[in-house]
């Protein structure tokens, strides 16, 4: 029966996830690259929310959430292709089944939005949209059948709770793939590529921290201990990013910086997103701080040394911050550690290796697919713009728009 | 007549407009331009990427003045744009061919 | 009774429909007019909503929603008053009383606010309030009491879910006259008018989009299988108005625009808005599809061919989306094409016969009274600034303010 | 036990306070000051934040919240420091006491963030954090317990709904105090110090007034009569906030003005804050109108007259505006001026009285602690950077970073 | 050739710009700049505080031609900018000692 | 000595800047501004209404030199911002009467 609490809840928790794609997440990437890109970045989000809803309606749903029978393991089927089937009346757990589907509706289209940050100021829009479209089929609609649907993943208890593989490993590692195909943007490293538009990236975090309620606390599917708690979490975890890489900002330079705290900020979501329905307060807690250090560390690395132009961070961030809070899942779970414990009564060690399983699978399927994909989508299109339409900026060259026209 | 071009740096702007006044100097044009020069310039820090910027905002102020102004005129703007500290810009004077009043058409020193 | 999860959901839908016009529709308004004039659209949409809101305490709320006894055909009594009665113990439904006339407040102040695109940079600030109080009181009032407060328009039957002629035909048809009335802009069509801000103005689109969930959802009243389905079509047609607004450009000027696929959005979401609760998934794609599709052309026909200078094209968005949609609830409403089925048994072709009525006579009301109300404005204010003021532009002639001082 | 509506309504509310902060009272304080201290504003909003999360849940929840022996009156007990013994199924009234605890500390960060407002512009950052941690932990503690946690101020019955005095006395005497200590601005008043981004403000500024729905409403703890009641009145102060004030710049200075509107709006809901679960909409409409006007005026004469630095008039409008709210609760929530009536059926008198001995207890504590604080921080570290650093501006100096890089 | 720099308001750009092309000038370079002169500047108001600000927002057109065209290019400017209020700019005219283009090293008339 | 002013592409300022500094100038002045002149403007659409931009955005550089050095600096400038397209921009030269450093008060060739 429906619960109408539960579905007040879900249909604000689905509005505050969309809303941290659009206009939250467009917001945060535009203002993190030069003034000549940032409208192709934000088209390039909203193009996304667009093509994959529709996709979604079309097959994506069906294909993660409907039994795929024989194949159950690793595909759902059909039976819901064009949301057949869903009425008013459809219900799912204690919601209306079209909640529910516009819920994870959501998440499909965050994950390939995030993507956007590793390629932004160079990658063809056409390319991107056939890309995107690809990866969503492919990588996204899979991984989310495995862990959410009753693949493979879900038989394990591999535990998820609201996307830390299927959401951060997969557009992570998705994001430092496309960063090697794509190449880097001319004059990374030597020139500067400040920020445009700091203030709108930090409105943008904003959003994405009010947001990442919905998120997480929505994946509960219900207004109840189990979503307060994930709210709760997420929250600590993320202000513990924020101290974390504060700190590690004003040991290793002498100042803090807002862009590091926001990032912080991301990191410490990104991280407690798997584990956000299954630890305590302290778990999250010890989430949050090693989030904002590992992922401070894991930009300089990437950034500096390997000199990857990953452009806005996505891998070390999301990806490394994924990773490690699927892993951390299995440690910070156990009601030794103040969480709500694991499935079967299953050991640290024993659920860790479950993880890990999940985490190895998720890396190998997205790299290897993106990869893939992106030389697919190099055949039918260029992937990038020429170095004269880079030096001119994607706004015009591809979009005949310009972002400010400001006179005082 | 003479254009005196002076840059200078950017919160001394109103000192310099309030010294010009003074030596009865009723117009000017100012630029906001990027200077690069002896003085050091700041470094920015994004997500650890460091970049030196090197070109410091500045302030261009164009004054036309009649010849015998420009003495009074740069040692006005001298005093009131002087900080002492390394930056404090330059004053170039250039020789000016004519002038002209949009408005009323006059020309010559009856424009400025 | 009241229901604690509808009630919830409602007060939710009432936050986001406010958001909706603040800040976002002030921000997508406000971006693309130029710099000189952002303040005063700013100042519109705020002042709009200040006073909308006392005057919906003072007779409006009252004047919709009771009982107009012998008028009732007409119009709504006067015995709420200055909310006389309502209490923190009455009840609408399942819902506090209270909360149902700040919901219905929200969507009287988004409208006479979706007008102020059409006089955008020119009109006196003075003249804009006095025409929009008398614009809420003779045109948004009477028409949301047919409509919604059991007007002859309810007795018909006639279906309008969110606000598809009370909301979008009643702004799109006013915006059209008001344009025509007050005229263009000097130096309109030869002249560029740039958008000043195209970030800010996809930031408030992007909030237009999460809003216009409360305002579609909400208007079931309760969180339940209705609500959902109305966020779920509201989002499919949003989605497919992108779309097919993209592929147009894309198609007719070879390259896609970020201001284009936003507008495709709102068109979208417009066109659903009066059909949300009655359609399935199948039909919002339809509805959104088109919406896309005409109201883009529409915008050509409008702003190139009769170079009426409704500024920021709300007639061929709103106007031409709400009339569209209106008669398209009368299509895909019905039970055959996937909807929920029409009143008493109707056929489509009985049914398409009351929304053309409702159509009928919301653009023959809203636009005549328009019309009226701004020559009665006139005779007590001049409507527009002096040539020189627009060239000075509004902030700093009516509001002595600039809207930026940025300096590097 | 818990509801699932009253949690869902309290889910969300805490998602739109700290909306408010984050990024709304950001965004709203950051457009006022000067582009090249923007990124220090937004900053101290994030930093504060963050290290209030922590400090809320080592020992801030459970200092204000539980019990504190012998000492209950003035401050609570250490049993839930690190949040102990909160867990999935702990519940507070009808909903999860995760959620209650996170929504309390909504409260607890955008306190000490309003305060930001009084030393925009030349506080050192360190200096911010180390105030910042010792206020929250000495004065927003410690009046939070006596008026929520059944401290003194709560066993005589002293009404403040949603935080009259625990957030907007507190908060703007602390500000008054900190402008006199910290002194001007270099060039305050003759230098002409202009908001650098107005149209970022008014979005702030929207936001606020969304969010507030979360903070007045979401004070009852449940969807219910009272949080619909909160949210009318909330709404109708705003409202009248903002005509009162437009009048007065109207009448006084010719042109009304957008950032005017906007604080009229900021006073009307600083001033209905405590009176919202109180009063009715006639009252709240006096608390409105009332609020604008004087509000109006006390800037005018801190600003003009005393000529206080208090950079973004912090104390005229959350200071003053919670004095007069908390001593209208006492009038307007009389059952005969349609209020719910006073506790124990007190004549507005008494009433009055005891919301006067709160007023002023929070004043004297606010101050004396404020000033005190900002001494003890003064030995550890320079309260302010130098004169020639304030030239160059808080964001390069203090973050390295700069807030726009727009070229054309 | 010379150097003739006119500081008109903002709004006649376009005007000066098609003025400029009927007489064959086919470049110019532009410039916002603030200027200070006998127009009388604007009050801003926020939250009460009183601002006149002296500076008014002016474009700078900058355009090298040959000697024989200097009077009819000012002549043209004047035209086109003139709206007989106070405030509508001046013409400065330097002289310049030498012109190139970059693209092909032309120099003299040539590079105009 | 004399004043030399290019305008050139934006994206070449860094060459442009080098390049200076390798042939000994340590200063010099940029302003962001637009451009008119053969190279084509771009197009701007938005929704549908059809813009043809012919500003196009320029940095002007400016280099105040003794005169010895003013044959170098232009080669300098030149080479650094070719890239023989149109549009790559132009060098000016004019005299300079007098320049003056404002922190130390030294005057010609001292004070650039
Ligand atoms: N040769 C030059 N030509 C043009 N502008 C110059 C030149 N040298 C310096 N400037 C301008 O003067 C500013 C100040 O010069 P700088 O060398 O930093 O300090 P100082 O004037 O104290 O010697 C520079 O930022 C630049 O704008
Ligand atoms: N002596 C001057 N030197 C440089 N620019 C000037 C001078 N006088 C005026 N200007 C510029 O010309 C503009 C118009 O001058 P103003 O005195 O206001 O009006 P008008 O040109 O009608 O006399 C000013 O805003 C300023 O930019
Ligand atoms: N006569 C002129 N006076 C001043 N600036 C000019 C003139 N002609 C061109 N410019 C500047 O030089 C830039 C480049 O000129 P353009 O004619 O487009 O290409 P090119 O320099 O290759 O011939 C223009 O955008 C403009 O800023």
């Amino acid at each position: 029966m429906i619960n109408s609490g539960d579905t007040a809840w879900l249909l604000v928790a689905t509005a505050l996830v969309l809303f941290m794609t659009l206009p939250g997440l467009a917001l945060f990437y535009g203002g993190l690259v030069r003034s000549r890109n940032v409208l192709s970045v934000l088209m390039q989000c909203f193009a996304i929310a667009a093509v994959v809803s529709l996709l979604w309606m079309v097959v994506g749903y069906s294909l993660v959430f409907t039994d795929g029978g024989a194949a159950q393991a690793w595909t759902g089927g059909l039976s819901k292709a064009f949301l057949a089937g869903i009425t008013v009346e459809s219900i799912t757990g204690t919601v209306p089944e079209s909640v529910f589907a516009m819920f994870q509706l959501t998440f499909a289209i965050i994950t390939p939005a995030l993507i956007v940050g590793a390629f932004a100021e160079r990658m063809r829009f056409a390319a991107m949209l056939l890309f995107s479209t690809l990866w969503l089929l492919l990588v996204y609609v899979p991984v989310a059948h495995w862990v959410w649907g009753g693949g493979w993943l879900a038989q394990m208890k591999f535990l998820d709770f609201a996307g830390g593989s299927v959401v951060h490993i997969n557009a992570g590692v998705a994001a430092l793939v496309a960063a090697l195909v794509i190449g880097k943007r001319r004059g990374f490293p030597s020139q500067a590529m400040t920020p445009h538009n700091l203030p709108a990236a930090v409105t943008g975090a904003g959003m994405l921290w009010v947001g990442w309620f919905g998120f997480n606390a929505g994946s509960a599917l219900a207004a109840n201990g189990s979503a307060g708690m994930a709210m709760l979490v997420t929250h600590v975890a993320a202000a513990a990013g924020c101290v974390a890489w504060m700190a590690q900002e004003w040991l290793r330079f002498g100042k803090p910086s807002v862009l590091g705290i926001v990032t912080g900020m991301v990191a410490g979501l990104g991280t407690i997103t798997p584990a956000s329905g299954f630890v305590g307060p302290g778990g999250a807690l010890a989430i949050g701080l090693l989030a904002g250090t590992v992922c401070f560390w894991a930009t300089q690395f990437i950034k500096r040394r390997l000199a990857i132009d990953d452009s806005l961070d996505v891998f070390p961030v999301h990806g490394v911050g994924g990773i490690m809070g699927t892993l951390l899942t299995g440690v910070f779970g156990a009601a030794a550690l103040g969480g709500i414990g694991h499935p079967d009564g299953r050991t640290i060690a024993a659920q860790l290796g479950v993880q890990l399983i999940g985490t190895v699978a998720t890396i190998v399927w997205a790299g290897g697919m993106t990869w893939l994909l992106l030389k697919v989508t190099a055949l039918v299109c260029d992937l990038r713009v020429t170095a004269e339409e880079e030096n001119e900026g994607l706004d015009l060259v591809l979009h005949e728009e310009r972002g400010y026209n400001i006179t005082s | 007549m003479k254009l005196i071009t002076a840059i200078i740096k950017p919160f001394r702007l109103d000192d310099v407009r309030n010294a010009l006044s003074e030596v009865g100097v009723n117009g000017m044009t100012v630029t906001e331009v990027k200077g690069f020069g002896r003085q050091r310039g700041h470094t920015e820090l994004y997500r650890g990427a460091e970049y030196v910027v090197d070109f410091l905002p500045k302030s261009k102020v164009e004054v036309a003045v009649s010849d015998e102004l420009v003495e009074r005129v740069i040692e006005a703007i001298t005093a009131a744009a002087r900080t002492g500290k390394v930056g404090d810009g330059k004053i170039f004077v250039t020789d000016l061919h004519q002038s002209l009043r949009i408005r009323t058409g006059e020309t010559g020193d009856n424009a400025l």
